[in-house]
């Protein structure tokens, strides 16, 4: 187990390398005068250069890319060329917030979906697993920034209008808001992010369901005169969960830095939102590390599934050395 | 004792058994009638499609949503299963029933110990605490003879072997004491030294538990081992039923006959018997002939067969389905070849040039080192798959290869076609050295040596014609134009024995026989000089090996092209080869021509997998152990005697120690290896025969 | 003259106006105010009747700031923060007159060429040191510095040297008179910073209404009244918190929820569907600010007067009111010389009607007889996504087919593309004299002139008109002006936008300004 | 001869036969029926369109849907839903002829990694796994950055967001056929490297690479949409839905249906795709059982 934990590690940290490589010449490519856009439109050749040198510009782009990563892993994430402060704080607070929405959302979303998907798996063909299949597929068609505003109609305005407590159609919340203050704005794109995640979290846990009915092992348990809760909770649910417990940890990746759409539409001070203002400046450092940063969660979110299906699938956990 | 007066434990009547597929209702199982008293085992042989299973988990009440009892009856002591609830069918499972299924492997969930799975039977089903039922599952375990026992209750599925999963498998099912036992195919997926094994497990746990036990398999051998009564069951119909020595003795179906002739017994040559195969294939679901169902495959069948044959009941006990039993009776007997058949034995092997020979062959599997290998720079590990191999294969003869899974011999014919890379020595053919890489052999070499696989599922694309996979190996190896290659195809399916018209076809239209043989037409194709088969019937019913195996012979007559013949099957090996070559964990360990190699004295690994074939009688003077322990790891095999650590002829700390020489002696071909000598040996084992039910 | 180089729209809009008030008096409509039943609006000055308590916390929705410094500032957002927690020297009022901030009193002297201010007595920064002279020198000596090339260093280069000739007096003196210069004193970026400030982009040290109690970029930045203010009893709120929003949509839904108090600046989309929101009070004024259309006239195809005439031929200029600014503002004349601009505004010049058939012969004459392919380049912001697709629609049907860039206004300014590309659309700010737009963006020599209008009888008469001291004269140039731009112009100017704003009707004493960065939350409190 | 011409068309008719089954399973009747109604309203958009897509009428802005006016005007007065109809072309067209590119370029790639493995297959794995490590819409947002936004930019984004999934599917089929008898047949006939990946490999890797690639054209459709209304993808007045969607946002309560018609429109088509795919799925697998 120790030895698979670190070569999923190594495996990791080369895919984060690589990806860092990716980004790091990517952000070079975008159009644009790093210089001008922080002095501006009127400054003068002489401030450019001396900005130029300032940042190191000058220096082949292995240079630049050894030293960037040097600095980032550092810690020296260097400051906003666009907002003029220090990088690491920002992104940390903004990580903090989508963290926040991510984690709301999977308290939300993954029971009801596990659920739906196991009542489906269990009762196929019936009319409850119809019900539960065409209503995920149909949720799965709705696009987030559809979703996302037709709630914001409905459970901000409407309700307004009617004179009901409301939820916000504005997440934008306070730095310092805690979890607690934070919750309503939370909530509508929390739930924007469920709609997503629920009918696929819910399809895939069915057809682990069914394809762990179809399994031999599930015949010798039922003939082994188990009762039928048994069978489900101790034999299916365990092996058919495993590649939800996968997705669900990948989702989380993408509930940090994927939710661009919905940060947008609820106007969230999420990463991903940030990303999208980094990119509209030509912020190269703050874009730089909001993409490495998502790159690394992504990537521990992926390490995260592989280490839980490995302690939750003996198969794996109890293969080292061969 | 079994006493057929008393009321029988399972009383099958005029089942019928149905499934649903694409919305249509085919019958699996049609009016079958059966008893079984406690403590008998009634074997149920049957080939794939023909029910059995069906008819296995109708008994169980286990038929899913698609399957469907139409009618009859199945009493378990004197209670009709057939009208009771789901949920009280939950309470005899377990309790009054229990199966033993044939996939060990997938039968135990892969995210349990297995402890815990067979205590929870005592824990769900009889209200045990979870101390009382850890015990018990260790007790169990004992009982079927599992070593270390409190162990193993902690252990995985996948950490044990396929036999040891059979064992915790057998545990779980005695754990309830059930009147009932279904045993379906237990052994098909074991080594047959693992199989002898558990067999004598099951044999003497059922006698002592007086339990009634259901036994289906295709394979009459284990029937013949096994039980006291055998039904024989063909396209859903119970077609013959009999004692098991009257049913060998004496078969009355012509089914029941081909399958019982239609197999090399061990001894049995190609130069003195000639296979009798079963025609045709076997009906599939909404293809069931009318009046007889055999009639499309019966050689003796005539115009009254269009009707339904009454079931016959005999004296002793027989049944039978058939109109002609009589004539069938009278019709029987393989076909026993006369003597100067075998035209090839007339010139001596010294005179023939060896096509392939093999040097100290050695393929080794390099293993990625673990991190905590690395660190402590222990040396690189690799599977050692084949080690030192050093053969040869005549022009125009067969060499036979047998061994049992894991023991390199496929591997070693792949490292003879080239897709796998030797670790070391040389492949000769026909004098010249062949580069290991395929890439890097010229045409003609390609053309010279052909493959047929083990698996005819896979071994035709299913997106091409026949036709088409014909034309290839003609256009490719022969540089043959298109026309050319088309118009040379009807002759190579008619060589297979196949029908013109079959080029049009696509693999999926065809029955697992007919796609073996064109994947010997498509080898043969190019006219190779070494023609490689690996198991090429291993994967096929029974009726239909015979036709491939005689088929192959044919081939082998008429283009005088050698053969490289693998298989598990000492039967069949020794019924094609001219000389056969027994391997253990990758190495060489006996080579004899057919003829001496059933001829005492055996390496003891020979000795150990000849006795190990149900049916096979042994006249010994000494009766060896049954081998100990599992197949080692070819990684870290054990020194000295690679076989030492499950030879039941252990000499002493020599066999451990110090590689064996070869032992021989003038007058024979055989050559094994080890320790003891010729004539010792000798004086311990006996000659092993066949099992042979003398007729009438 | 000289021109105003003080002007800066690297990320907002791109030019904004400065001495706003000047002509907002001539108009005679003294911005929107916000009616304020409970108090009369007369009594909302400075000398205020004194209340005792702060009250209320106003959230208002605005777009990120991204400078912070004030020497660089230049969107509403920025100048709106800087406005709250700094002080001018001098501020102008409604009625355009100069007004005391700082400066309490100032005297004009030497024939124009020497100014003296006295600053008011207890005057504190944020972090309690007093305000002396000192710091007015200091931070007009940055903001003219020449070597540290502020964006303000042109404007206050007629500077000759600033002294610090008291403890709270300080002497402006002149290379050459400037009536104006009490007004560029109150240029948007002439917020009064403490003396040797090497970190004003972080640190708001300030003397203003408000201090910053938080700051999160991109998120929001939460002011606290001053309790320590000069002016006793203002500002009148608890608070302020800007919250910032890059989409104006998120802006008004949370108005509309009750999340923020205030959204000023936004499409009159959105405006027009607020007009009905109950609880909500919209206010609108007309201003100069134009978005301007134009063609390269220096390089093909805009090098032909047929060409310019042919796409002047083919807009439908009030329709485009009509769809882009729902009839908000007013029809433009292709000239920045506005309505607005009651003394100098002409339609003695006719605007040639409509007329697609001649546009396309035109564009025949000039060498397109299969039409002319081009690509209109906009920024992302405001109106001007819509009018490039109206413009689009228009323009097809005289053959001019045109592909639509939107791009960010940050690569569009940023990197200099607006004055690059053949055909664009820029926004432009609402200025209190005309004569600005001329200099810097219609002249041959313009810093900005984007369109590359290079005529020798325009440069003239723009000359006469910012140098002459006879209004007659004046007012002759500029009708000349604009029909030279009518005439031979690459410029369309569509439309002048309005301003608007939109707040929440707990609060009163709200004056909505043509620049929505000047507007001056001191007043501002909640209703009982 | 004879006996060889009719072998290709059966296997055309065959993999048709397949897809027909499609209308077996209800729901994907229903998915497939959507789609090929959305499919012959892209092309026949332009012909039956009441109005241009850009075609603006500013007495008649912000109008309720009528009988003049089907779905409404938005608020430069342009036809909701002639807008709807012919952004139904654009739409299939981009997501389409995205998700197609990429299906050929991950399938060549896949098919020759796998087959070929070695260093090679390691190198654009890991390469893959790189790009797989930012979250597609962030890797279309940067590569959007870099291209400037245009149809064709959105194309090229789609190739490189979805190769590698598409490679990644692929290559672990041809992982799992180069191992089968007749694919090691093939190469002891000496059978060129063309002939066994396009041949013999390819045909097994279809059923998986049609239910991929129905799977990825949904989710085309969702990034084509999603880039539209983030204002990065297509430009306007292109009638991108998700653009339409932007747009009429701020208007939403002046002109909800220039809102709600094209956002239902993308929802029944993904929801229709979606259902399709599934039904894919379930005719393949149920074939591989």
């Amino acid at each position: 187990m120790l030895g698979y934990s670190l070569r999923r590690l190594g495996f990791l940290l080369l895919t984060v390398l690589l990806t860092s490589v990716i980004i790091f010449s990517v952000t070079q490519w975008l159009p644009g005068d790093v210089c001008r856009i922080i002095l501006g439109r009127e400054a003068g050749e002489k401030a450019l250069d001396a900005c130029r040198q300032d940042l190191g510009l000058e220096a082949p782009l292995p240079v630049q890319y050894l030293r960037w990563l040097a600095d980032f892993s550092g810690g020296d994430w260097g400051q906003s060329f666009s907002t003029r402060t220090d990088i690491f704080p920002l992104v940390m607070q903004r990580l903090l917030n989508s963290l926040r929405l991510a984690v709301l959302t999977l308290l939300i979303s993954v029971p009801l979906a596990v659920g739906l998907g196991v009542l489906a798996g269990l009762n196929e063909g019936k009319l409850v697993d119809n019900l539960i299949s065409i209503g995920s597929l149909s949720v799965v068609g709705l696009p987030e920034f559809v979703t996302g505003i037709l709630l914001i109609q409905l459970f901000s305005f409407e309700l307004r209008r009617w004179g009901l407590p409301s939820l916000p159609a504005n997440s934008s919340i306070r730095p310092e808001a805690g979890f607690v203050e934070s919750l309503p704005s939370l909530i509508l794109p929390a739930i924007t992010a469920t709609l997503v995640l629920l009918a696929y979290i819910a399809r895939l846990t069915r057809s682990g369901v069914l394809e762990e009915m179809k399994q031999s092992y599930v015949r010798t348990a039922d003939l082994k005169g188990l009762p039928r809760h048994i069978v489900v909770v101790r034999h299916i649910l365990p092996n058919a969960l495993l590649p939800t417990i996968t997705v669900i940890a990948i989702s989380f990746g993408w509930l940090i830095s994927g939710l661009v759409v919905i940060e947008n539409v609820f106007n969230y001070p999420g990463l991903g939102r940030l990303l999208v203002f980094a990119i509209d400046r030509r912020d190269l450092p703050l874009m730089q590390a909001v993409a490495l940063v998502t790159v690394v969660g992504f990537a521990l979110a992926n390490l995260v599934a592989d280490l839980v299906y490995a302690l939750l699938n003996p198969r794996i956990r109890y293969t080292e050395g061969n | 004792m079994i006493n057929e007066k008393t009321a029988p434990a399972l009383n099958i009547k005029d089942l019928c058994v149905a499934y649903q597929q694409e919305g249509e209702w085919w019958e699996a199982v049609h009016e079958v009638s059966l008893q079984i008293q406690p403590g008998e085992i009634y074997g149920l042989v049957g080939e794939s499609g023909s029910g059995k299973t069906t008819l296995a988990l109708a008994v169980l009440r286990y038929l899913g949503k698609n399957g469907m009892i139409r009618q009859g009856k199945i009493e378990l002591s004197g209670v009709d299963l057939v009208q009771l609830q789901p949920a009280e069918m939950r309470k005899l499972w377990g309790h009054q029933m229990a199966l033993i299924p044939q996939n060990p492997q997938s039968s135990l969930n892969p995210a349990m110990r297995v402890g815990d799975q067979i205590a929870e039977v005592y824990r769900h089903t009889q209200d045990m605490e979870t101390g009382e039922a850890r015990h018990k599952a260790v007790e169990m375990l004992r009982e079927v003879n599992i070593p270390d026992p409190g162990r193993v209750t902690l252990s995985y599925p996948h950490q044990l072997s396929g036999g040891m999963q059979q064992r915790v498998l057998i545990a779980m099912a005695l754990s309830s004491n059930p009147s009932l036992l279904i045993l379906d195919e237990p052994t098909t997926n074991l080594d047959v030294t693992t199989q002898a094994t558990i067999l004598d497990l099951l044999r003497s746990l059922i006698e002592q538990r007086q339990t009634a036990a259901l036994y289906i398999t295709h394979n009459l051998a284990v029937v013949a081992q096994m039980c006291r009564r055998a039904g024989v069951l063909y396209a859903g119909r119970l077609v013959e039923e009999a004692f098991i020595n009257e049913l060998f003795a004496r078969p009355l179906h012509p089914y029941t006959q081909g399958l019982l002739e239609s197999m090399p017994r061990l001894g049995d040559h190609k130069d003195s018997v000639r296979l009798r195969a079963i025609e045709g294939r076997a009906p599939v679901f909404g293809d069931i002939p009318s009046g007889c169902v055999f009639r499309p495959r019966c050689p003796i069948a005539n115009e009254i067969c269009e009707t339904n044959p009454p079931l016959s009941v005999l004296p002793e006990g027989r049944k039978v389905r058939c109109h002609r039993w009589e004539v069938s009776l009278n019709e029987a007997g393989r076909s026993h070849l006369p003597d100067g058949r075998s035209d090839r034995n007339t010139t001596e092997k010294h005179q023939l040039q060896p096509l392939l020979s093999l040097e100290g062959v050695s393929v080794h599997y390099p293993l990625k080192r673990s991190l905590r290998e690395v660190v402590r720079r222990e040396p690189k590990r690799a599977v050692r798959a084949v080690e030192g191999m050093d053969l040869k294969i005549l022009s125009g003869q067969t060499l036979g290869l047998v061994g049992e899974s894991g023991s390199g011999k496929s591997t070693l014919a792949r490292a003879t076609l080239g897709v796998v890379d030797k670790t070391a020595g040389t492949i000769e053919l026909l004098g010249i050295q062949l580069p290991d890489k395929l890439s890097r052999r010229t045409l003609d070499t390609l053309r010279k040596v052909q493959s047929v696989f083990q698996n005819p599922e896979e071994a035709l694309n299913p997106y091409l014609t026949v036709g088409e996979i014909l034309q290839r190996p003609m256009m490719t190896l022969l540089g043959w134009s298109r026309q050319e290659a088309i118009g040379r195809v009807p002759d190579l399916l008619r060589a297979v024995r196949l029908p013109a018209m079959y080029a049009e076809r696509l693999p999926t239209q065809l029955s697992g026989g007919e796609k073996q043989r064109v994947a010997i037409a498509r080898a043969s194709a190019a006219k190779p000089n070494l023609l490689i088969c690996d198991e090429p019937v291993s994967a096929l019913d029974v009726s239909v090996q015979a036709s491939i195996l005689n088929l192959l012979e044919d081939l082998q007559a008429e283009h005088g092209n050698s053969l490289l013949f693998i298989s598990h099957d000492m039967a069949v090996v020794g019924f094609l080869a001219d000389t056969i070559a027994v391997i253990y964990l990758g190495e060489l360990v006996e080579i004899a021509e057919t003829g001496d190699l059933f001829k005492s004295p055996y390496h003891p690994y020979t000795e150990a997998l000849l006795s190990a074939i149900p049916g096979t009688k042994v006249e010994s003077r000494r009766v060896a152990a049954p081998l100990v322990g599992e197949i080692p790891s070819p990684i870290e095999k054990p020194g000295g005697c690679p076989f030492h650590s499950r030879c039941p002829r252990l000499v002493g700390e020599i066999c451990k120690r110090q590689p064996p020489p070869w032992q021989s002696q003038q007058g024979s071909s055989k050559r094994y290896l080890c320790h003891i000598p010729w004539e010792e040996l000798q004086a311990q084992q006996g000659d092993i025969q066949g099992f042979e039910i003398s007729r009438g | 003259m000289k021109v105003n180089l003080h002007i800066i729209g690297r990320n907002k809009i791109a030019l904004v106006i400065m001495l706003v008030l000047v002509f907002v008096s001539a108009c005679g409509r003294v911005g929107a105010t916000q009616p304020a039943p409970a108090a009369p609006t007369q009594g909302q000055s400075v000398s205020a009747e004194p209340r005792s308590e702060r009250n209320g916390i106003l959230r208002v929705a605005m777009q990120p700031i991204v400078q912070a410094d004030p020497a660089f500032i230049s969107s509403d957002s920025e100048v709106l923060v800087a406005n709250h927690v700094y002080d001018y020297l001098v501020d102008i009022d409604p009625a355009s007159k100069v007004i005391p901030r700082l400066a309490v009193d100032w005297q004009i002297e030497n024939d124009g060429l020497t100014y003296v201010f006295t600053l008011a007595e207890g005057v504190q920064f944020h972090d309690g040191s007093p305000l002396t002279a000192q710091d007015v020198v200091w931070t007009f000596n940055r903001l003219r510095d020449p070597e540290l090339e502020l964006p303000t260093a042109d404007l206050y280069s007629n500077i000759a040297d600033i002294q610090a000739t008291g403890e709270l007096e300080v002497t402006f003196i002149l290379n050459q008179p400037n009536p104006f210069f009490l007004y560029d004193l109150s240029d948007n970026h002439a917020l009064v910073l403490k003396a040797n400030t090497q970190d004003a982009a972080t640190k708001f040290n300030g003397t203003g209404p408000f201090k910053v109690t938080s700051y999160s970029p991109e998120d929001r930045i939460i002011l606290e009244a001053n309790k320590d203010y000069y002016i006793q009893d203002l500002p009148k709120l608890e608070g302020v918190e800007i919250l910032f929003f890059n989409d104006e949509n998120a802006a008004v839904d949370a108005l509309r929820s009750g999340q923020v108090d205030l959204v000023m600046r936004m499409s009159t989309a959105l405006f027009t569907s607020l007009q009905d929101e109950p609880g909500i009070y919209t206010l609108d004024i007309p201003t100069n600010g134009f978005d301007l259309v134009r063609l390269r006239s220096d390089r093909e195809p805009g090098d032909d007067p047929r060409v310019i005439q042919a796409f002047k031929l083919a807009t439908d200029r009030e329709a485009i009111l009509q769809l882009v600014q729902q009839g908000y503002g007013a029809v433009g004349r292709d000239s920045p010389i506005g309505p607005m601009y009651t003394q100098y505004y002409s339609e003695e010049t006719p605007i040639p009607e409509r007329d697609v058939q001649a546009a396309r012969q035109l564009l025949s004459e000039a060498g397109y007889p299969q039409g002319l392919d081009i690509v209109l380049h906009t920024p992302d912001t405001g109106g001007r996504p819509d009018l490039a697709v109206v413009l689009k629609e228009q323009w097809a049907e005289a053959g001019i087919n045109v592909e639509v860039s939107v791009e960010p206004e940050s690569v569009y300014y940023g990197e200099e593309r607006w004055l690059e590309v053949d055909l664009g659309i820029t926004g432009w700010g609402s200025r209190p004299y005309p004569q600005f737009y001329l200099d810097v963006m219609l002249k041959c020599e313009a810093v900005w002139n984007e369109s590359h209008f290079c005529d020798p009888e325009f440069d003239e008469l723009t000359t006469t008109a910012g140098t002459s001291l006879d209004e007659a004269q004046q007012a002759e140039a500029y009708q000349k002006i604009q029909q030279i731009l009518i005439e031979r112009g690459p410029v369309i100017i569509p439309y002048f936008f309005a301003q608007f704003a939109a707040i929440s009707d707990k609060f009163q004493g709200f004056e909505l300004k043509p620049f929505a960065g000047r507007t001056d939350f001191r007043l501002v409190n909640l209703q009982e | 001869m004879a006996t060889h011409t009719g072998a290709a068309p059966s296997r055309g008719r065959r993999f048709v036969s397949q897809l027909r089954r499609l209308y077996a399973v209800p729901t994907a009747a229903f998915g497939t029926t959507v789609f090929v109604l959305f499919l012959a309203l892209a092309l026949l958009g332009p012909w039956i369109a009441p109005y241009g897509a850009n075609q603006q009428d500013y007495q008649g802005a912000r109008m309720a849907p009528s009988s003049l006016h089907w779905f409404g005007t938005d608020h430069l007065g342009r036809d909701v839903f002639s807008r709807v109809l012919l952004g139904a072309g654009e739409i299939l067209w981009l997501s389409g002829g995205g998700t197609l590119l990429a299906v050929l370029c991950g399938t060549a790639i896949g098919l020759l990694s796998g087959y070929l493995g070695g260093w090679l297959d390691e190198l654009i794995m890991r390469l893959f796994d790189s790009l797989l490590a930012l979250p597609a819409l962030l890797l279309a947002l940067l590569m959007l950055g870099i291209l400037g936004a245009s149809a064709w930019s959105v194309l090229i984004v789609m190739v490189v967001v979805y190769t590698p999934i598409v490679a990644r599917v692929v290559r672990s089929v041809v992982l799992s056929v180069k191992t089968r008898g007749f694919v090691e047949a093939a190469r002891l006939q000496g059978e060129s490297l063309g002939w066994i990946l396009f041949r013999e490999i390819l045909p097994s890797v279809l059923p998986t690479l049609a239910v991929e690639t129905a799977v990825r054209f949904s989710y085309g459709i969702f990034l084509v949409a999603s880039l539209g209304f983030l204002g990065v993808g297509v430009q306007p007045p292109s009638p991108n839905w998700g653009l339409m969607v932007k747009e009429a946002r701020q208007t939403i309560s002046q002109t909800p249906w220039a809102l709600y018609y094209p956002a239902g429109a993308i929802s029944i088509l993904v929801i229709g795709v979606n259902l399709m795919a599934d039904g894919l799925k379930r005719i393949f697998q149920t074939r591989h059982d």
